[in-house]
C-alpha cells in the first residue's frame, strides 16, 4: 500500500460514503471527494497510459491541468471519454474506466512502443513511413491512428439535455480562492452586480487546503464566513461548477456550468450542462497559480506528483499520497508540503533541494539534501525510490511517492486569449498577464502575488478600484491578518541535470527533454515550431504544465532568456468543453426553427407529404389512396391542373407592402424592368439583379393604389430581398419617400390554377372576375361571399388560367376548404411543390434552379425585359461587362430526349455528339428536368453555350455519375402552350 | 540529409544527435533574381518549384514570422478536387495529382491520407447541384460517386438519420479526397527548397516595394533593402497590406475563419464529411483529434481570433449532423485570416506592374491548393505566362466579367 | 466588437442579431461614372488593418443598416451610427 | 350562398381550449389580438409617436425608428386599423398584422431567468423598465419583447414561427414547470 485515507482531516463527509467503480472494481469514497482523491484513497496509483509510449501513469495534480488521470466515465451513449479524474466530482454509482490500454491498464501491449522510442522521437513521422509509397495509407497510417487517441467516443445519440443562458453583471470574478472571495465581497458590499464563478464544486479555492489561519479562524472557516455573507447579498450570484473558458470581444465571457454532471440520475427538467455567455462590464481574474513540475529522469512514474497537489489531497481530501514521501523542490513550497504531510503523520523520506542556499526550515528530523538533483526514479508501475545526485555522488532513497515543486506559474490563460502576449518577469521567473485595460484585471496569485495575505488584499483592493471606476463607492475594509504562511519563492530550474531515464516535459504526449533538443537541432527552435514538431503542449491539458518548461528549456539550450522564446498562443478553451454544452437546445429537429404556413393544417388534412424548404415545411405532393410513389401523385396533380383545376399553397412566398410617394420610383430602381408606369390594379413580373448584373430574385409586384404596392419574392430569398431593399432605401437612397414592411405572415395565399379556375373561384368571389373584368395580370381587392375582404391576383406560374387569392392567415384553412368544396364538382385537387415544378418546367418558367447566381437576364431569355431606357437601376452598369454579354455564354434552352423513353436528370452536362468528355468540351448543364405527364416524356431546361441559336440541334446529355448518356434535341424552353392561349382564356 | 530507412536506423542508434537542421538560416543577400513574399505553404512551394521545375537559382522567400506561421499551420488540413466550375476544377485536380506524388518528391512525409471526402445533401436542389458538380469532375477525369441515403447509412451510421431538422438524403463522394499533416507540408517544401539553394529568410517583414520607372527593383524589409529581378506576392491574409505597397487595387477582404480540434479519441470518423444544411465539416487527425470548422465570422478582421457566437453556431451544426458528438469535448479553437475574394476563387496573376506577380484570394481553399498554387505561380514567374490550369484565375476577371463563383453568391465575400 | 454592438436605436445587442455586408466607405457611383469607378465600387476593397467602416444590419432588431466604425485588428468599436444618416450627411456635404 | 369562415390560431392543435392548471410561471396566449404595423411618413416620427401615445386602448411597441406595432385587445383588427388610419391619416402608413402575429404573455417570479435562456438583452428592472419594448432575438427567432410589469413580459412573434417559439418557451420554462394555455378572456 502506498496512498491511503488519513484517519481524520479534510473536508470530505466521512458520514456519507459513496460507492463507485474503476475498471470494474468496486471502490468507496466520500462525499466531497473527486474521483482522483477517491482513487488515491484506494491506493489506485496507476490510472492511465500515455499517448505515444503507453507508459504507466498516475495522478499528477489535483485540478484541471491534469495530464495523466484521464478516464472514461459512464457507459454507452452516456459516456464521457477523457474525463479528468482530478476534477470529476465523486457520486454514488460513478463508473470509470481507464483508457488507451489493451488488454488492461496493467498489461498494455502498446507499451512496446517504449522499446521503439529511439525511432519514435520528435518529428519521426515526417522522416519515415514513405517506403514503399503505397504502404502509408494501407499499413502505417491505420496502425498510427489506432495507437494514438485516448478515450473512445461512442458517437451515439446523447440522452442528456443542454441549454444556454445569458447573464449580465458589473463585475465577473473568476476564481473563488482568497483573491476572488475578497474581490466579490468588496464589490458586493459596494452594490455592484457580481458574478462569482469557480470551476470547483466547492467554493473557496486554495483556502480549502490551506493550513495558515486568517484572523481568528482557520482558512476554511474564513472562506465559509465570506461565502455566507456573499450569499446574503441579493446583488451577488455564486456559480460553482462553472468554468470560464473563454474571453471574447467586448468582455463577453463563455462559461460552462456542470449542472448535473455530478449526479447519478439527472433530472429531466434540468440540463446536465449549461453554457453561460456572461456580459461583464468588468472582470477580475483570480485564477491563482499553477505549480510547475520539475523535469528530471523518471519523473513520469506513478507516484510522482506535484507537491502542492499532495498538500491539497492531504488537507482538503484527507488522503495521503504515500507513506514515505520524498520531496524534490527548488523553493519554499516543497517545505510547506513536507510540513503539512508531517503534521498528518506521513513520513518524509527526504527533501531534495536543487538550491544551495535555501533558508527554508524542514520539519524536525527530516533530511534535506541541498544542491542536489534527482536523476532517476525506481519502481515499475509505482515509485519505489528516488535516485539523487549531489556533487557527483549518487544515492538511492527509498520512498513510495515523490512530490515535486518547481515554482509557480500564474494562471493567465483568459487574459491572453485576445491577442495580447504574456510578459516575462525576470523577478518572478515566470510569464505574467499583459495589461489588457480595465475590462479585465488580474489579481492575487494570478498576478504573481503568491502570499495569502497578499491575495486577500489584492482582491479587495482591485475590486474597490473597479467599483469606483463604475461609479460605485467601495465600503472601506481592512484585510485580515494571516498567521503561519510562507512566501513560496523559488529559484528556476528548467532541467535537473544528469538524467538516467527519460525526463518528461509533456507527460500526456510523451515529450521528453531530448525531443526538445532534437527540435532545436533540426531548426525547429521557434517556440511554435517546437510545439508543432514535438507536440509539446498539444495534449488535452494544452501545456498547462509543460508549456513553461518547454520555453525554459528552449531558452536554456540556446543561452537566451525565456523572454526571447515567449509562449505559444493561448486560445480558447481554457479547459475542454463538450459540443453538447456549446450547442445547447439547438440540435436535431430544433436545429433551426420551423416555419409553418397558415395552410399547413389544411394540407395535412388533404394528405400532404411535406418537404422542407428553407425553414418552411411545404407540401411536396398529396397522396391519394392507391398511389404508391410520389410520381404517381405528381402526374395526377399535373394532369388535373392542365385539364381541370388545382389549389396550391403559396403562402410562403415573401410579401412586402410598399408605400409612399416615391414607391414607384424606388421599385423602378430596384428592378431591371420598368415599374414607374404600372397602373393601379395591375401586377407585373419583375426581375431584380445584384449590382454585378446577375439575377438575384424574381416575383410579381402589384399596384394596389397610387402609393401602395405589394411585392412578392421567392420563398428562399424573402428575407434577403427585404434586407436588400432596406439597404437600398437606407444606404443608397434615403431621400426617397418610401416605407415598407413584410406582410408575409398576415396572408394565407393560394394559387388556383387550371382551365376551371374561374368557374370555381367565381362561386366564392362576389366581384366579377370574368376575363374582361379581371384579365391576365389584374390585381385588386375582392369580397368573398360572407363579406370577407381578400386580395386577388391573376398571375400564373403553371401557364394555366390561374389566380392567387390571399386572405387573412387565420381564415386561410376555412377559405381553402371552401374552395375545395366548391371545386369538387370540377375535379379540383390540391397540388404540391413537385407538381408545381413540373408545371413550370413545361411552361419554361424559371426558379432558383436556373437563377443560381451566375445567370444574367439574357442567359435566361429575359434580355428584352431589361430596360435600356432607365438611367439607373441596381445591376445596370456591370451588366454590360464583356464577359456578361459574350456570344458564347450559356443560354437557357429546352431539351427533349430523341428517344422518348430515355431520361434526363438535372445536373447532367452537355456534349456535342461525338465529342470526347473534357472540361474544354463541356457545353453546359441541365438545370431542371422532369417527366412531363402532359407530353408523355422527359423534358428539361438547360444552359447551353450559344443555346438559342441551336434549336433543332442534338446534344448528348452526359450523366457520368449515373452512367447515362442520352441524345436530346435542343428546343425552345416553352413546352406547353407557347402562344399563351390558356393563360389568357 | 536525405531521410531513408537507413538514416532513421543509424540516427536512432546514435542517440538522434546527428540530425542536421531541416533548413539553413541564411543572411539575406543584396539581390535575388526572384523574391517571394510569404513563407507559408504557397510561398515555399513556389520557391521549390521555381528551383526544381524551372531551373531558377537565385531565389529568396521572405517571411515576417517563422516559416509556416500563417494559414498553412492553421487550417483543417483538407485535400480535395471536387469543384464545379471550369475555372477551378482543372486547377484543383492538378493540385490533387501533385499531392499524390508529394512525399516521394519532397522526401518528407506530409501524411497525405486519401480517406475520401463526402459532401452531404439534404434536398433535391442540393442533390441536383452535386450531380452537376460530380459530372463536372468527371469531365475533368476526376472520379466522383453519388451516394444515396442507404449507402450513407451503411458508411456513416453515426450521422443524424432519424431526427435531423434537414434530412440527410445522400452525398457526393470523392474517394481521393482526404487530409494531410498541415505543418509538414510547409516544412517539407521548406526543406526541399533549401536543399535546392533557396534562401528562406525568417523574421524578415517586407515594409515597402521599391519601384523605378514602373518596375519593381526590390523590397524594403525589417532587415534592410533587398533587390530583386522579379517579385512574387504570396501573402494571403495580408495581401491587401502588401499590395498597397505597390498601389495595387485588390478585390480582397480579410476575414477570420475559426477552426477547432477535440481531445484525442480512438478512430471514430474515417472520412472528411461536410454538412449540406450549413458549413460544418469534420475529419479525424491521425493523432485522434476531430478537426472541424464552419463559416467565417463575417466581419473584416486581421485578428487571428474569433467570437463565441460563431463557435456556438459551429457546434450546433456539428451536433445536428452527428448527434454523438455531443459528449465529445472541444480542446482548442484557432483562427486564420482568410483572403476572401469577390467570387470565392483564387488569383494567380500578372499585375499592372510587369515584374510583380500576385498569388492571393484563397478564401477557404488555400491548403488543398498548395502544390498547384506553387507550381502555377512558379510557372507564371519563370515563364511570364500563365499555366494552362490557372488561366482563368486572373486579377482582371472581375472588370472583364468572368467571375468564378462556385456559390453564386456574387461580390460579397462573407457569403462565399 | 464582434461580440456586442451598441445599436443606436435598440441598445447593446449580441452579434447574432446582425448581418454584415462589408465596406461602408464605398459610395454607389453616379450612373454616368466611369467603368473603372463602377468596377472599383463593386469589386475593389481597401481592406485596411486598422480603422474601418463597415455596414451591419440589425436584422433581428430595428432592421436598420448601421455604419460600424471599428478596428479590424483589435476589434475595438469607435462608433455605431445609422447608415441613412451617414448618407444624408454625405449628400448634404456635396 | 352566404358563408362564414372560422378563424384558426396556430396553436389550436397544441393547446386545450379550456385552461388547465396554472403554475406560478405561466405562459398565457390570447387567441385574438388586434395588431397593426405603423410606419411614420418622413419627418412625422414624433407626431406619430405622440398620436399613438394618446390613442388610448392601443399600446405602441417600438420596432424601429418611426415604426411600431400597435396592439389592442379590446378592439377588433378592423376597428384598430380604421381608427389609426383616421388618427394618423396624413402621417403614417398602417398595415394590418392581426393574423400575421401571435402574442405570448409570460408572467411569474422566474420569467427573467426563463427569458435569459433565449434573450441577450439585460432584463434587470432598473435597465429594462416596465413599458419598454424592442425587437430582440429569442434563441433563433426574432420577437418583439415588451415588459408589461415587474414580472410580466409580452412576446409578439410572426405567425409562422409561433409553434417554434412556443416549443422553445416550453423548453426554456421546463426548469420552473412553466404552464401554458389560451387566455381565459379570449
Amino acid at each position: 500500500m502506498t496512498a491511503y485515507r488519513l484517519a481524520s482531516s479534510g473536508l470530505v463527509d466521512r458520514s456519507a460514503p459513496l460507492d463507485f467503480r474503476f475498471d470494474n472494481r468496486n471502490l468507496t469514497g466520500f462525499s466531497g471527494d473527486t474521483l482522483a482523491s477517491a482513487l488515491l484513497a484506494n491506493d489506485q496509483l496507476l490510472v492511465g497510459r500515455s499517448f505515444k509510449y503507453h507508459r504507466p501513469r498516475g495522478i499528477v495534480t489535483a485540478g484541471p491541468s491534469e495530464p495523466n488521470a484521464l478516464v472514461t466515465v459512464g457507459k454507452g451513449a452516456d459516456s464521457d471519454p477523457n474525463t479528468k479524474a482530478t476534477v470529476a466530482e465523486l457520486y454514488s454509482g460513478l463508473d470509470a474506466r481507464s483508457q488507451n490500454r489493451f488488454p488492461s491498464l496493467k498489461y498494455d501491449i502498446g507499451a512496446v512502443n517504449g522499446l521503439l522510442s529511439p525511432f519514435l522521437g520528435a518529428g519521426f513521422y515526417y522522416k519515415t513511413f514513405m517506403w514503399p509509397a503505397a504502404f502509408w495509407e494501407k499499413i502505417y497510417e491505420p496502425i498510427i491512428r489506432k495507437a494514438a487517441g485516448l478515450g473512445r467516443a461512442v458517437l451515439e445519440r446523447d440522452p442528456q439535455a443542454y441549454e444556454k443562458c445569458w447573464a449580465h453583471c458589473d463585475l465577473l470574478v473568476v476564481g473563488s480562492g482568497p483573491t476572488g472571495l475578497m474581490a466579490a465581497l468588496a464589490a458586493g458590499r459596494a452594490g455592484l452586480r457580481v458574478i462569482l464563478a469557480d470551476e470547483d464544486f466547492r467554493l473557496g479555492g486554495s483556502l480549502l487546503g490551506e493550513t495558515a489561519r486568517i484572523g481568528d479562524a482557520s482558512a476554511q472557516d474564513f472562506a465559509e464566513r465570506v461565502l455566507a455573507e456573499l450569499r446574503s447579498l441579493p446583488n451577488v450570484t455564486m456559480m460553482p461548477r462553472t468554468t470560464v473558458f473563454g474571453w471574447y470581444d467586448d468582455n463577453v465571457f463563455g462559461a460552462v456550468e456542470r449542472v448535473q454532471k455530478h449526479v447519478a440520475l439527472p433530472q429531466a427538467k434540468l440540463p446536465v450542462e449549461r453554457l453561460w455567455r456572461i456580459i461583464a462590464k468588468r472582470a477580475l481574474l483570480a485564477t491563482g497559480a499553477e505549480e510547475r513540475p520539475l523535469v528530471f529522469g523518471g519523473n513520469d512514474k506513478p507516484g510522482v506528483m506535484m507537491a502542492g497537489a499532495m498538500r491539497t489531497y492531504a488537507n482538503r481530501f484527507g488522503v495521503a499520497a504515500g507513506k514515505s514521501v520524498a520531496i524534490f523542490t527548488n523553493g519554499s513550497a516543497g517545505y510547506r508540503t513536507a510540513a503539512d504531510l508531517t503534521a498528518h503523520g506521513v513520513d518524509i523520506a527526504a527533501i531534495i533541494d536543487s538550491r544551495a542556499d535555501g533558508s527554508d526550515r524542514a520539519p524536525d528530523g527530516v533530511r534535506v539534501i541541498r544542491s542536489a538533483s534527482v536523476i532517476d526514479t525506481k519502481g515499475r508501475q509505482r515509485v519505489a525510490g528516488v535516485v539523487v545526485e549531489r556533487s557527483g555522488f549518487e544515492q538511492t532513497i527509498a520512498c513510495d511517492a515523490i512530490g515535486m515543486s518547481g515554482g509557480w506559474n500564474p494562471i493567465i490563460h483568459l487574459a491572453c486569449q485576445r491577442g495580447a502576449k504574456a510578459v516575462w518577469s525576470e523577478d518572478l521567473k515566470t510569464f505574467l498577464a499583459p495589461d489588457v485595460g480595465n475590462g479585465l484585471v488580474v489579481a492575487g496569485a494570478a498576478a504573481g502575488r503568491y502570499t495569502l495575505a497578499g491575495c486577500l488584499k489584492d482582491g479587495a483592493d482591485k475590486a474597490a478600484v473597479l467599483a469606483a471606476d463604475l461609479g460605485f463607492s467601495a465600503v472601506s475594509h481592512t484585510a485580515p491578518a494571516v498567521e503561519g504562511e510562507i512566501d513560496p519563492s523559488f529559484t528556476a530550474l528548467w532541467y535537473s541535470p544528469g538524467a538516467k531515464a527519460k525526463a518528461f516535459v509533456d507527460f500526456q504526449n510523451d515529450v521528453h527533454v531530448r525531443d526538445i533538443g532534437l527540435a532545436l537541432r533540426e531548426g525547429f527552435g521557434h517556440v511554435e515550431h517546437a510545439k508543432r514538431y514535438t507536440t509539446n503542449g498539444m495534449a488535452t491539458d494544452q501545456g498547462k504544465l509543460s508549456g513553461i518548461n518547454a520555453t525554459g528549456l528552449l531558452a536554456a539550450m540556446q543561452g537566451i532568456s525565456p523572454a526571447d522564446v515567449g509562449t505559444t498562443t493561448f486560445r480558447p478553451f481554457y479547459t475542454p468543453v463538450a459540443f453538447g454544452a456549446l450547442a445547447g437546445t439547438s440540435r436535431d429537429e430544433h436545429a433551426a426553427p420551423v416555419r409553418k404556413s397558415p395552410l399547413h393544417g389544411w394540407a395535412q388534412r388533404n394528405g400532404a407529404v411535406f418537404v422542407d424548404s428553407g425553414l418552411w415545411f411545404r407540401p411536396a405532393y398529396f397522396s391519394r389512396g392507391g398511389e404508391k410513389t410520389w410520381r404517381e401523385s405528381t402526374d395526377r396533380e399535373v394532369l388535373t391542373i392542365r385539364e381541370n383545376v388545382g389549389l396550391c399553397d403559396v403562402s410562403t412566398l415573401g410579401k412586402i407592402e410598399i408605400f409612399g410617394p416615391d414607391a414607384a420610383e424606388f421599385l423602378n430602381r430596384l428592378y431591371c424592368n420598368p415599374f414607374l408606369k404600372l397602373p393601379v390594379g395591375k401586377a407585373r413580373y419583375g426581375l431584380m439583379l445584384r449590382e454585378d448584373g446577375m439575377v438575384y430574385d424574381d416575383g410579381t409586384t402589384s399596384r394596389l393604389s397610387h402609393e401602395h404596392f405589394v411585392m412578392t419574392t421567392t420563398t428562399a430569398l424573402a428575407g434577403g430581398v427585404m434586407s436588400h431593399m432596406e439597404y437600398c432605401a437606407q444606404v443608397h437612397w434615403p431621400d426617397l419617400k418610401v416605407r415598407f414592411c413584410s406582410s408575409t405572415d398576415q396572408w394565407a395565399q393560394m394559387a388556383i390554377a387550371g382551365p376551371k379556375a374561374r368557374l370555381v373561384l367565381q362561386t366564392l368571389v362576389e366581384d366579377d372576375i370574368s376575363d374582361a373584368a379581371f384579365p391576365f395580370l389584374a390585381a385588386g381587392t375582392v369580397t368573398l361571399r360572407g363579406g370577407l375582404k381578400a386580395r386577388l391576383f391573376r398571375i400564373s406560374f403553371s401557364g394555366e388560367l390561374a389566380y392567387e387569392l390571399a386572405v387573412p392567415a387565420g381564415l386561410g384553412e376555412a377559405v381553402a376548404d371552401a374552395i375545395m368544396e366548391e371545386g369538387r364538382a370540377h375535379g379540383i385537387c390540391a397540388y404540391g411543390l413537385e407538381a408545381l415544378n413540373v408545371l413550370r418546367i413545361e411552361k419554361g418558367h424559371v426558379t432558383h434552379a436556373e437563377f443560381d447566381g451566375r445567370v444574367t437576364p439574357d442567359d435566361a431569355g429575359f434580355g428584352r425585359m431589361v430596360s435600356a431606357q432607365k438611367q439607373d437601376f441596381i445591376g445596370k452598369r456591370l451588366s454590360t461587362r464583356y464577359g456578361l454579354t459574350a456570344a458564347d455564354r450559356m443560354q437557357m434552352v429546352g431539351l427533349k430526349p430523341v428517344e422518348t423513353d430515355q431520361h434526363i436528370r438535372a445536373g447532367a452536362h452537355l456534349l456535342r455528339e461525338g465529342a470526347k468528355p473534357s472540361t474544354l468540351n463541356d457545353q453546359g448543364y441541365v438545370s431542371s428536368a422532369c417527366f412531363s405527364p402532359t407530353l408523355g416524356h422527359d423534358i428539361a431546361l438547360a444552359f447551353l453555350k450559344s443555346g438559342r441559336e441551336r434549336y433543332g440541334e442534338r446534344v448528348v446529355v452526359w450523366d457520368k455519375l449515373a452512367g447515362a448518356e442520352t441524345v436530346a434535341e435542343i428546343c425552345n424552353p416553352v413546352f406547353v402552350d407557347p402562344g399563351n392561349t390558356k393563360l389568357n382564356s | 540529409m536525405r531521410y531513408s530507412a537507413f538514416s532513421i536506423v543509424k540516427n536512432a542508434l546514435t542517440g538522434n544527435v546527428n540530425w542536421k537542421p531541416a533548413w539553413r538560416q541564411p543572411e539575406p543577400k543584396p539581390y535575388y533574381d526572384v523574391i517571394i513574399v510569404g513563407g507559408g505553404g504557397h510561398g515555399l512551394a513556389t520557391a521549390y518549384y521555381l528551383a526544381k521545375e524551372f531551373g531558377l537559382k537565385n531565389i529568396a522567400v521572405l517571411e515576417k514570422g517563422y516559416l509556416g506561421s500563417g494559414n498553412v499551420g492553421r487550417n483543417t488540413t483538407i485535400v480535395r478536387s471536387n469543384y464545379m466550375l471550369p475555372g477551378n476544377e482543372p486547377f484543383y485536380e492538378f493540385s490533387m495529382k501533385l499531392w499524390e506524388g508529394m512525399e516521394q518528391d519532397l522526401n518528407y512525409n506530409a501524411m497525405l491520407s486519401q480517406r475520401g471526402i463526402i459532401n452531404l445533401y439534404h434536398n433535391d436542389g442540393q442533390r441536383d447541384a452535386y450531380i452537376r458538380r460530380g459530372n463536372a469532375m468527371w469531365m475533368e477525369g476526376v472520379p466522383a460517386e453519388l451516394l444515396d441515403r442507404a449507402a450513407l447509412k451503411k458508411m456513416l451510421p453515426f450521422l443524424n438519420f432519424d431526427h435531423a431538422r434537414f434530412p440527410i438524403m445522400g452525398g457526393l463522394l470523392q474517394k481521393r479526397g482526404g487530409t494531410a499533416r498541415h505543418d509538414a507540408v510547409a516544412w517539407g517544401y521548406a526543406r526541399a527548397a533549401d536543399r535546392l539553394g533557396v534562401d528562406l529568410i525568417q523574421n524578415c517583414e517586407v515594409t515597402g516595394i521599391r519601384r523605378d520607372n514602373g518596375v519593381v527593383t526590390g523590397v524594403e524589409t525589417s532587415r534592410g533593402f533587398i533587390g530583386c529581378g522579379k517579385l512574387g506576392l504570396a501573402a494571403a491574409g495580408n495581401t491587401s497590406r502588401v499590395g498597397e505597397m505597390a498601389d495595387l487595387k485588390l478585390p480582397i477582404e480579410s476575414h477570420v475563419l475559426q477552426a477547432f480540434v477535440t481531445e484525442g479519441l480512438k478512430p471514430a470518423i474515417n472520412h472528411v464529411i461536410t454538412y449540406g444544411a450549413g458549413h460544418f465539416y469534420i475529419s479525424q487527425s491521425d493523432k485522434g483529434g476531430l478537426v472541424f470548422g464552419a463559416e467565417i465570422d463575417g466581419y473584416n478582421s486581421y485578428a487571428q481570433r474569433g467570437n463565441l457566437a460563431t463557435v456556438e453556431h459551429v457546434m450546433e451544426e456539428g451536433v445536428t449532423m452527428i448527434p454523438g458528438l455531443s459528449r465529445v469535448r472541444v480542446l482548442r479553437s484557432w483562427s486564420g485570416v482568410m483572403d476572401m475574394s469577390m467570387d470565392g476563387s483564387p488569383i494567380i496573376s500578372h499585375t499592372p506592374i510587369d515584374n510583380l506577380y500576385l498569388n492571393c484570394g484563397w478564401c477557404y481553399g488555400g491548403f488543398k491548393a498548395t502544390p498547384a498554387s506553387g507550381w502555377c505561380f512558379a510557372h507564371l514567374i519563370a515563364k511570364n505566362e500563365t499555366h494552362p490550369v490557372a488561366r482563368f484565375l486572373r486579377l482582371d476577371r472581375f472588370e472583364r466579367g468572368y467571375p468564378i463563383d462556385e456559390h453564386g453568391a456574387g461580390p460579397q465575400p462573407n457569403l462565399h | 466588437m464582434a461580440s456586442l454592438i451598441h445599436c443606436p436605436h435598440c441598445g447593446v445587442r449580441p452579434k447574432e442579431e446582425f448581418s454584415i455586408r462589408g465596406d461602408a466607405s464605398l459610395v454607389r457611383p453616379d450612373p454616368e461614372a466611369s467603368d473603372e469607378a463602377w468596377n472599383d465600387y463593386v469589386h475593389i476593397r481597401s481592406n485596411p488593418r486598422g480603422r474601418y467602416r463597415e455596414h451591419w444590419q440589425h436584422v433581428a432588431g430595428c432592421r436598420r443598416w448601421l455604419v460600424v466604425e471599428r478596428d479590424t485588428f483589435t476589434h475595438e468599436v469607435f462608433s455605431v451610427t445609422d447608415a441613412a444618416a451617414a448618407t444624408v450627411a454625405r449628400e448634404a456635404g456635396r | 350562398m352566404s358563408r362564414t369562415y372560422i378563424s384558426r390560431h396556430p396553436l389550436d392543435d397544441l393547446l386545450p381550449l379550456e385552461p388547465g392548471i396554472r403554475a406560478v410561471d405561466h405562459l398565457d396566449i390570447p387567441r385574438v389580438v388586434a395588431i397593426v404595423s405603423v410606419m411614420a411618413m418622413d419627418g412625422e416620427e414624433a407626431s406619430v409617436a405622440a398620436g399613438l401615445a394618446a390613442s388610448g386602448d392601443a399600446s405602441a411597441r417600438f420596432s424601429g425608428p418611426g415604426e411600431w406595432l400597435a396592439v389592442s385587445q379590446p378592439q377588433t383588427a378592423e376597428s384598430l386599423h380604421r381608427n389609426l388610419s383616421l388618427l394618423l391619416a396624413e402621417t403614417a402608413y398602417i398595415v394590418d398584422q392581426s393574423d400575421g402575429r401571435v402574442v405570448f404573455r409570460l408572467s411569474g417570479p422566474n420569467v427573467r431567468r426563463i427569458l435569459a435562456k433565449g434573450i441577450a438583452t439585460d432584463l434587470h428592472p432598473a435597465i429594462f423598465e416596465t413599458g419598454t419594448s424592442v425587437n430582440v432575438l429569442c434563441g433563433h427567432i426574432s420577437v418583439n419583447l415588451a415588459r408589461t410589469g415587474e414580472n410580466e413580459f409580452e412576446l409578439i412573434v410572426m405567425r409562422s414561427f409561433a409553434v417554434a417559439l412556443f416549443d422553445d418557451l416550453k423548453v426554456m420554462g421546463r426548469e420552473f414547470d412553466l404552464s401554458a394555455g389560451f387566455s381565459v378572456r379570449g
